[in-house]
């Protein structure tokens, strides 16, 4: 079978994660055995950043490399391996929110149109949307908002 | 001529939020501020007159976190070398690396002319301006640094890498050559490292600073020139602009460096992946838009009369939350910036303020409700940056999606609605929603 | 010389009355500026060697009664002329707060002028009385036109309450004329003061006399036309009044009461020094009470003539300087005081206490007002380097040895008045402006020029107060020599018994 | 050099200038600019002031005092005359002054950099350091209290800096009228001994109390009100919760009150020394007075947790020391514990301040770890400790030594209460170390970084200049290695309050905040003995009260009686409202009748 890279680069509507992928220097990482669970940005995900936003990180390769990082967890789950989860943690660091209905496949705010494409040393969910980490206050604010003021909810 | 709001192809019932005509217009892609000529005029002009000494801000920010650095006097830190005002801006000019705005990468000319005339008009040595304080007050930048510096916890990575082995490698480092002929300082830092490396985190966060605003000066000058070829149809259009910005450059890096006897020395290096967005502009905003600290003419410090919070997070002296009324009383910090703003203020807006209140006389407290609004319009802008970088857009036709996008802007919002400390009643939101508060 | 003082405010007032507005004013101006001048003039020509009546003139007018056209200056009228005049000159040149019959308002001040003038100088009792009662009808007037809205009750009360002191002096200075042992009735002061009275009749006219300048000083507790009068009136009506019309009333407790019956004053001293003490503090401890800025102040004048009071009671020398430059200091900082509490009113739109709040601020509030503000309340409340400060600690050094605890009550009483002045600071001058409503007028510095003059003397006069005292101090010394010794009182008081 | 002394004068009227200045740069007159030239203006005056006044030290040194006189009015005979005394005390205390007003000046360049009050603060400060050095050289009862009145004054718009805080106002109130009370009875002595003693000159009262006769109740009373004025000033009970509230003021201001300001009172007492001999009860007051709050001030320090307060009481404590001292006539004790005071005190708020200006909380129980970051600061501290407490050879221990030894002979009783003060006081500023610096950081302390070198610098300047102290003392010949030998029992209690302190608030072991067994002790010394209560209940509540009484009784009775008397007269003047034009032939009528009635009179004849 072919490695996560291999697929990715077979695939034209990868063509731009393949592209940043390779500009972080992360082609050798994706290709080691793993195992690793992508969240694979398809090419109008990245057309969806507003302009300048590629230019800055393609000049800076560590912050790319984090970002992509942040699309990848260690192990190989599938659909179903990640049902009743609320998050798993990236390689960068900071937690994905996963939301995850018999229809639905959601992470952070992104809709994964394809699920479960196996590779050798993981697996590819295929997502519309560039997922960015999000900030520690997220999750306060968003339950703070859900239960009201009254809520006294305190940002940390 | 307003711009035109989205009309969301799905529709909610009406939040019953304390601000739910405000959530609504986030909704449409709106801004806290109301769209008006006025605001937008104010808000506009307010940009240009912040970037000005904005850019001597970061351009001093810099200087002092990379060349001053640890200096036990530093009596001249505010007198910046030629090299520092000719440096190039990375977001404006023609070598940029994305080029924010169309001008020049080197200091702002019309600060250039401030440096060297000031308010008294008169080409006399820098040091004269100086102690007529007939200069930028970076007192105030710093405060805004020692703010972020003080309240922790605001998310990002730099702020625990502060605290890591390597860092403290990097920062002895640094420290042994900078006081290489200096054997009382050495002494002193064999004692006393601690101190020693504290000092140096908190230059780190001159460089935080100083980064973040050398980017957020071209995009001000930006928004003033497009403003004045026309460019703007209402304060969405800006608030847009800002957010668009913001994205551009998320993955700016932050890095800290020290130049020592013709040498870089990294304390925080580029390779860390430190970004703008997450280790400079987040934290910025919630601790000098949100939190800074209580001005000690408006509150009591006397811990028995429980006036200040026990809890950091509790902070809510930023300039969403600041009584403009008392600025050029004692004990007032902002009166400073407001006071950097004062010589550069458009004409438009001169001429403006003439005809309200009290014209000439009280213009530094009219300018300020001004930054009041300018300031809510970019918070705007980053709850909107955030709502689109970790939510959905405005017209996802999932209604899910949608409801969580209202808690997010009702749980900004709530910040301004909280009983607790009196929060809700020093929030300035409802105030900038009229015309009349000024 | 001294007729100039009465006749040209007159004539300038005749002129004023048949020019067009605008012209009235320039008049009106020119005026009160040549009487300050003709002033500056008298206090260089003034011999301060002797007590005596300087300048003195005497015309006979209406010889069958009495009643002659008799003029003079000493050490106790000449600095209640001078205020007078400045008050004036501030009132007419600087005002610009009176815009309903400007021409009227200039008239009747310039007639209040003239009658004040007239009653300082008069040397005849009848024709003190005179002026005393016509100087009435121009302010009855200016009250009742240019004050607020209950403006017609407040001037009515003023009208009643001098009329009675007016009656109550006519019947003491008619009595006077009618014991004196003399072929015809006596209104002239120098030969009145020559008279000797039997102890009785002198203390029953005495008291009358008392009775009729107590209403208008006022003491308490024939006080209380006062508040209402003045918290009603104008400002720069409330500046004459409190600056100057009230200071008839303890310039003729000086002049007539101490000064004709010196056997009966030393009688009953005892217990007007008490008197003095006890009016002290009521005044200040009513003026804690207060919830008006307008109202307070009125109500600080209260307690601040007693001190007058207290300082012809103890009639030493010392004393009587003090007390004469207590009605100095008082009218130079009550003037200042309700100038700027006018200001404020005028541009705050309201003089409530709970209302008010941070008026400091340098930028939307009246910082210049509020210093001054601060400076004159603490002038008020005594505090050195003003000139109430020297007032007050002469009134208390000269009148400690004669009547010691009264001066201690005094002295209790301007720690009362620095209680309700910071009250009055702190909530006007300090605290925070209100976001919803402090859009405030500036204050033109034009406005502020009355208050710069005066602030100007009363630092300076607190500073150098040799220029306050020096005017009076032989005429104390003649005043206070013409009362009988302790030795004779005591006899007195036993002869009583 | 005679030049020096002969114009010492100048001195106040170096920072006059300075605060006259200052005006220029309000930001109401200067608005393109900032205010910052005024303290620069006042900076370099009060250094002109400092090198005077320190030349003509030099000058002096060694000399006989130089006394002379300047007559400000006279009047009915009585002569308003300023006396100066010109002698190495008077002139070294305004060598202090001037020098720690510097120091603060400087440092107040560095804590308030972003106020634009600069004006008016540096002004009054200018106007605090004329009128101390004024009072320092004046040799004359009357300008003493005319002094300390003006700077009753010049406290209330110190405090009231930052007018737009509640507190603040409240604060720069009460401090007002507190010290007003000591003043007007001060006042009140002052109007009184004149009759008795025919001067206000000090010395010439000093020669008049050696014989006088007087009345012994008289002359005790009189003397209570002449000490009324330092008790308010000196923050001595039941006067003392003003310096509470005045630490609502700008820090800086602080380092000089705390140090010099509060100890004009204690100045003014010595001066009136003399006088106490005339009677005993008012030496038995002013120790009892001294006694009760240094004992009292000084526990109610280590109940605080506000950094500044828990500085505060210490200052009335010890200036309850200086009153023990004057009462049992121990002069010079009196001024070691006074330069004792006005440098170490000033020290401590200084260190403090810098920990404050940037960790922004004062609330000692969210302060703690500070040690290895801000080590400047803590030394400074420690030394400030030493320079209040016993520990010799530091400076604080000659001064106590002094005080200890004199009360040692006449009164044990006293000495042994010395001891208990001393132990406690250094307890409290251990405890304030311990909370500071010891310990783990806490939110607020986690990021901490000595300040801008404008406030390090005076701090390390001062902590020199109280270091070196004993030294100077010993080659003036002040203080000898003797009296340590014969005080070493108060190095013992010093010993015992660092050990019990530091055993409690450097040890992680003891949970903090500590509780004491009962919570109505702890809340008793916390609150401050309940003063504000007892005053709200007592005399506030009392003026209150009646002031409102007697305003219902003037509008309803005294006023009432008016109106009736008025509508009897004229049928009811208000409710009628007459036209102008009718109420003014009202007034004819009555003119008329006056001028019949005495035509009637006159004829009768």
């Amino acid at each position: 079978m072919a490695t996560i890279v291999d697929i990715a680069v077979s695939n034209p509507d990868f063509s731009t994660l393949v592209t940043a992928v390779s500009a972080a220097n992360l082609v050798d990482a994706l290709n080691s055995p793993g195992p690793f669970t992508v969240f694979a940005p398809v090419n109008k995900a990245f057309e969806k950043l507003p302009p300048g936003t590629i230019t800055t990180l393609v000049q800076n390769i560590p912050q790319l490399t984090r970002i992509l990082t942040y699309h990848v967890a260690a192990g190989r789950y599938t659909k179903n391996d990640l049902r009743g989860r609320e998050s798993i943690p990236s390689l960068e660091g900071t937690p994905i929110d996963l939301y995850i209905t018999a229809a639905e496949f959601e992470v952070n705010n992104a809709t994964v149109i394809a699920a479960d494409i196996e590779a050798d040393n993981g697996i590819i969910h295929v997502i519309d949307t560039v997922i960015l980490m999000r900030p520690h206050w997220f999750h306060p604010i968003m339950r703070w908002g859900k239960e009201g003021i009254k809520s006294e909810g305190v940002v940390v | 001529m307003p711009s035109t709001l989205i009309e969301p192809t799905t529709k909610l019932p009406p939040s019953t939020h304390p601000f739910a005509e405000i959530i609504h217009r986030l909704e449409r892609g709106g801004s806290m501020l109301p769209d008006t000529e006025e605001n937008l005029m104010q808000i506009i002009g307010l940009y240009k007159a912040y970037a000005i000494p904005m850019d001597f801000y970061w351009r001093d920010l810099l200087y002092i976190a990379e060349r001053v650095f640890l200096d036990p006097v530093p009596a001249f830190k505010y007198f910046l070398p030629k090299e520092y005002l000719e440096l190039a801006n990375h977001y404006a000019g023609d070598n940029a690396d994305l080029r924010i705005w169309r001008g020049y990468a080197t200091a702002h000319k019309e600060l250039l002319e401030f440096i060297e005339k000031g308010e008294l008009k008169a080409r006399i040595p820098k040091l004269f301006h100086h102690f007529y304080h007939d200069r930028i007050n970076m007192e105030f930048a710093e405060e805004c640094m020692r703010a972020m510096f003080w309240h922790r916890n605001m998310g990002g990575l730099l702020e625990p890498y502060m605290d890591s082995a390597e860092y403290k490698q990097n920062a002895d480092r640094a420290i042994r050559a900078y006081f290489r002929d200096n054997p009382i300082m050495l002494g002193l830092y064999k004692l006393f490292p601690d101190m020693f490396i504290e000092q140096c985190r908190q230059a780190t966060m001159y460089s935080v600073l100083g980064l973040f605003w050398e980017v957020m000066c071209p995009v001000f000058l930006e928004m003033s020139d497009i403003y004045d070829e026309g460019g703007f149809k209402g304060v969405p259009d800006a608030m847009n602009f800002l957010v668009n910005g913001i994205f551009a450059i998320a993955g700016r890096p932050i890095y800290h460096r020290v130049y020592i006897r013709g040498e870089w020395y990294d304390i925080v290096p580029k390779s860390k992946g430190f970004t703008w967005l997450y280790e400079a502009a987040f934290p910025y905003v919630e601790a000098v838009f949100y939190r800074t600290s209580p001005f000690r003419g408006t509150k009591s410090y006397n811990a028995q009369a429980r006036e200040v919070p026990d809890d950091q997070n509790d902070f809510h002296y930023g300039i969403l939350y600041a009584d403009k009324f008392p600025v050029a009383s004692a004990g007032i910090p902002p009166t400073l910036l407001h006071q950097d703003m004062y010589h550069f203020l458009p004409q438009y807006l001169v001429d403006y303020y003439q005809k309200f209140c009290r014209g000439a006389d009280d213009m530094l407290i009219q300018l300020g409700v001004s930054f009041q609004r300018s300031m809510y319009n970019v918070t705007s802008a980053v709850i909107q940056a955030g709502r689109a970088a970790f939510l959905y857009p405005l017209d996802d036709p999932n209604p899910r999606h949608l409801w969580a996008n209202r808690y997010y802007f009702e749980g900004q919002l709530n910040r301004f609605a909280n009983p607790k400390y009196g929060m809700n009643k020093a929030a300035r939101i409802l105030a900038i929603q009229s015309q009349d508060y000024r | 010389m001294l007729s100039t003082l009465i006749w040209l405010p007159i004539g300038g007032a005749t002129i004023a009355s048949f020019c067009s507005a605008k012209w009235a004013r320039i008049v009106a101006i020119l005026t009160s500026s040549a009487i300050l001048f003709l002033h500056v003039l008298l206090l260089r020509q003034f011999n301060l060697g002797t007590g005596e009546f300087q300048f003195s003139e005497n015309l006979p007018w209406l010889p069958n009664i009495g009643l002659n056209y008799t003029l003079g200056v000493d050490g106790l009228s000449l600095p209640l002329l001078v205020l007078n005049a400045l008050l004036t000159w501030l009132v007419l040149c600087f005002d610009r707060e009176v815009k309903e019959r400007p021409r009227l308002f200039y008239v009747l001040i310039l007639l209040i002028h003239a009658g004040l003038s007239g009653a300082f100088l008069a040397l005849n009792t009848l024709l003190f009385l005179l002026f005393y009662e016509i100087e009435l009808i121009p302010l009855y007037l200016v009250i009742a036109i240019w004050g607020s809205k209950q403006k017609n009750y407040a001037a009515t009360k003023f009208l009643i309450f001098t009329a009675v002191s007016g009656i109550l002096i006519l019947a003491g200075f008619l009595g006077l004329a009618w014991v004196a042992p003399a072929p015809k009735p006596v209104f002239d002061y120098q030969s009145l003061r020559s008279l000797s009275l039997p102890v009785t009749a002198q203390i029953v006219l005495l008291l009358l006399l008392v009775a009729g300048f107590a209403i208008k000083a006022p003491f308490v507790p024939f006080h209380t036309w006062l508040p209402d009068t003045y918290v009603e009136s104008a400002t720069p009506v409330v500046m004459i009044l409190g600056g100057v019309v009230a200071k008839m009333g303890t310039y003729g407790l000086f002049r007539f009461c101490v000064g004709l019956f010196p056997e009966a004053w030393s009688l009953l001293s005892p217990w007007f020094a008490l008197w003095a003490g006890l009016g002290i503090l009521y005044g200040a401890v009513t003026a804690i009470a207060q919830k008006d800025i307008k109202r307070m102040v009125a109500y600080s004048s209260i307690g601040h003539m007693s001190y007058v009071l207290l300082a012809a009671a103890a009639v030493t020398p010392l004393s009587l300087v003090g007390g004469i430059a207590q009605m100095v200091s008082h009218g130079l900082i009550l003037a200042l005081l309700f100038n700027l509490v006018g200001i404020i009113e005028k541009k705050v739109g309201t003089r409530e206490l709970d209302v008010l709040n941070g008026l400091l601020n340098p930028l939307r509030g009246f910082p210049t007002v509020s210093a001054l503000l601060i400076l004159g309340g603490m002038a008020s409340a005594g505090i050195p380097g003003m000139v109430g400060f020297i007032a007050e600690f002469l009134v208390f050094q000269g009148s400690f040895s004669k009547f010691p605890l009264p001066t201690l009550l005094a002295i209790l009483g301007t720690g009362l008045t620095a209680v309700y002045f910071v009250i009055l600071l702190n909530r006007t001058c300090f605290g925070k402006l209100d976001n919803k409503t402090a859009y405030y007028p500036k204050v033109l510095s034009s406005e502020k020029l009355p208050a710069f003059v005066l602030t100007t003397l009363i630092v300076f006069l607190g500073i150098q107060p040799h220029w306050l005292v020096t005017w009076s101090e032989t005429t104390a010394q003649k005043i206070s020599s013409r009362l009988p010794s302790n030795a004779i009182v005591q006899l007195i008081n036993l002869q009583q018994q | 050099m005679q030049a020096w002394i002969d114009t010492i004068w100048l001195v106040p009227l170096y920072s006059l200038v300075g605060a006259g200045l200052s005006l220029i740069w309000t930001p109401s007159i200067t608005r393109k600019t900032g205010p910052r030239p005024a303290g620069y203006v006042n900076i370099f005056m009060t250094f002109l002031a400092l090198l005077h006044s320190t030349i003509a030290l030099v000058g002096i040194w060694g000399k006989s005092s130089q006394l002379f006189s300047l007559l400000w009015f006279s009047v009915e005979g009585l002569d308003f005359t300023f006396d100066v005394e010109v002698s190495a005390l008077t002139v070294g205390a305004m060598v202090v002054i001037t020098g720690i007003n510097f120091l603060a000046q400087i440092y107040a360049v560095g804590y308030m950099e972003m106020d634009w009050g600069w004006a008016r603060f540096y002004a009054l400060l200018a106007f605090f350091e004329a009128g101390m050095c004024a009072l320092s050289i004046c040799d004359s009862l009357f300008f003493s209290y005319v002094i300390l009145e003006i700077l009753t004054l010049g406290t209330y718009l110190l405090v009231g800096m930052w007018y737009n805080q509640s507190l603040v106002v409240t604060g720069a109130r009460d401090a007002f009228l507190t010290k007003r009370v000591g003043d007007l009875l001060l006042l009140m002595g002052v109007v009184s001994i004149f009759p008795l003693a025919g001067t206000w000159n000090f010395h010439l009262l000093a020669d008049w109390a050696e014989k006088a006769e007087v009345n012994p109740v008289v002359i005790t009373l009189i003397l209570l009100g002449l000490l009324a004025g330092p008790m308010g000033k000196c923050a001595q009970f039941p006067l003392h919760l003003w310096l509470d509230e005045a630490m609502e003021g700008p820090l800086p201001s602080t380092i000089l009150r705390n140090g010099v300001v509060v100890p004009t009172g204690a100045w003014v007492l010595i001066k009136i020394h003399p006088l106490l001999q005339l009677s005993v009860v008012a030496q038995q007051v002013a120790i009892a007075i001294g006694a009760a709050t240094a004992l009292g001030t000084v526990l109610i320090a280590i109940g605080q947790i506000d950094a500044k307060r828990a500085l505060s009481y210490l200052v009335s404590a010890y200036m309850g020391l200086i009153f023990m001292a004057v009462g049992t006539g121990s002069i010079e004790s009196a001024y070691l514990l006074m330069l004792s005071n006005a440098l170490g005190a000033g020290l401590l708020v200084m260190a403090l301040g810098s920990i404050i200006s940037n960790n922004i909380t004062q609330d000692l129980t969210l302060l703690g770890g500070l040690w290895s970051r801000r080590p400047i600061s803590g030394l400074s501290f420690l030394v400030g400790m030493a320079g209040l407490g016993a520990l010799p050879p530091f400076s604080g221990f000659w001064g106590l030594s002094s005080l200890y030894q004199s009360l040692q002979a006449s009164r044990p009783g006293l000495a042994v209460l010395v001891l208990v003060i001393n132990a406690l006081l250094v307890f409290s500023l251990v405890r304030v170390f311990g909370l500071v610096w010891g310990g783990k950081p806490k939110q607020m302390t986690e990021r901490s970084v000595e300040p801008l070198w404008l406030m390090v610098l005076p701090m390390t300047v001062l902590a020199g200049v109280v270091l070196h102290t004993p030294q100077l003392w010993t080659g003036m010949g002040l203080i000898s290695w003797q009296s340590f030998a014969d005080s070493w029992v108060l190095l013992l209690s010093t010993l015992v309050g660092i050990g019990l302190g530091a055993y409690i608030y450097l040890n992680e072991g003891i949970a903090k905040p500590i509780a004491l067994p009962s919570r109505f002790i702890q809340d008793f010394f916390t609150y401050d003995f309940y003063t504000p209560q007892l005053y709200k209940f007592t005399v506030v509540g009392l003026v209150d009260i009646f002031s409102r009484l007697m305003y219902w009784f003037d509008r309803f009775f005294v006023d009432g009686l008016g109106n009736l008397f008025g509508i009897v007269t004229i049928l009811g003047g208000e409710s009628l409202k007459y036209s102008t034009f009718g109420q003014f032939q009202l007034y004819m009528l009555t003119m008329l009748l006056g001028v019949g009635l005495l035509v009637f009179l006159v004829f009768r004849t």
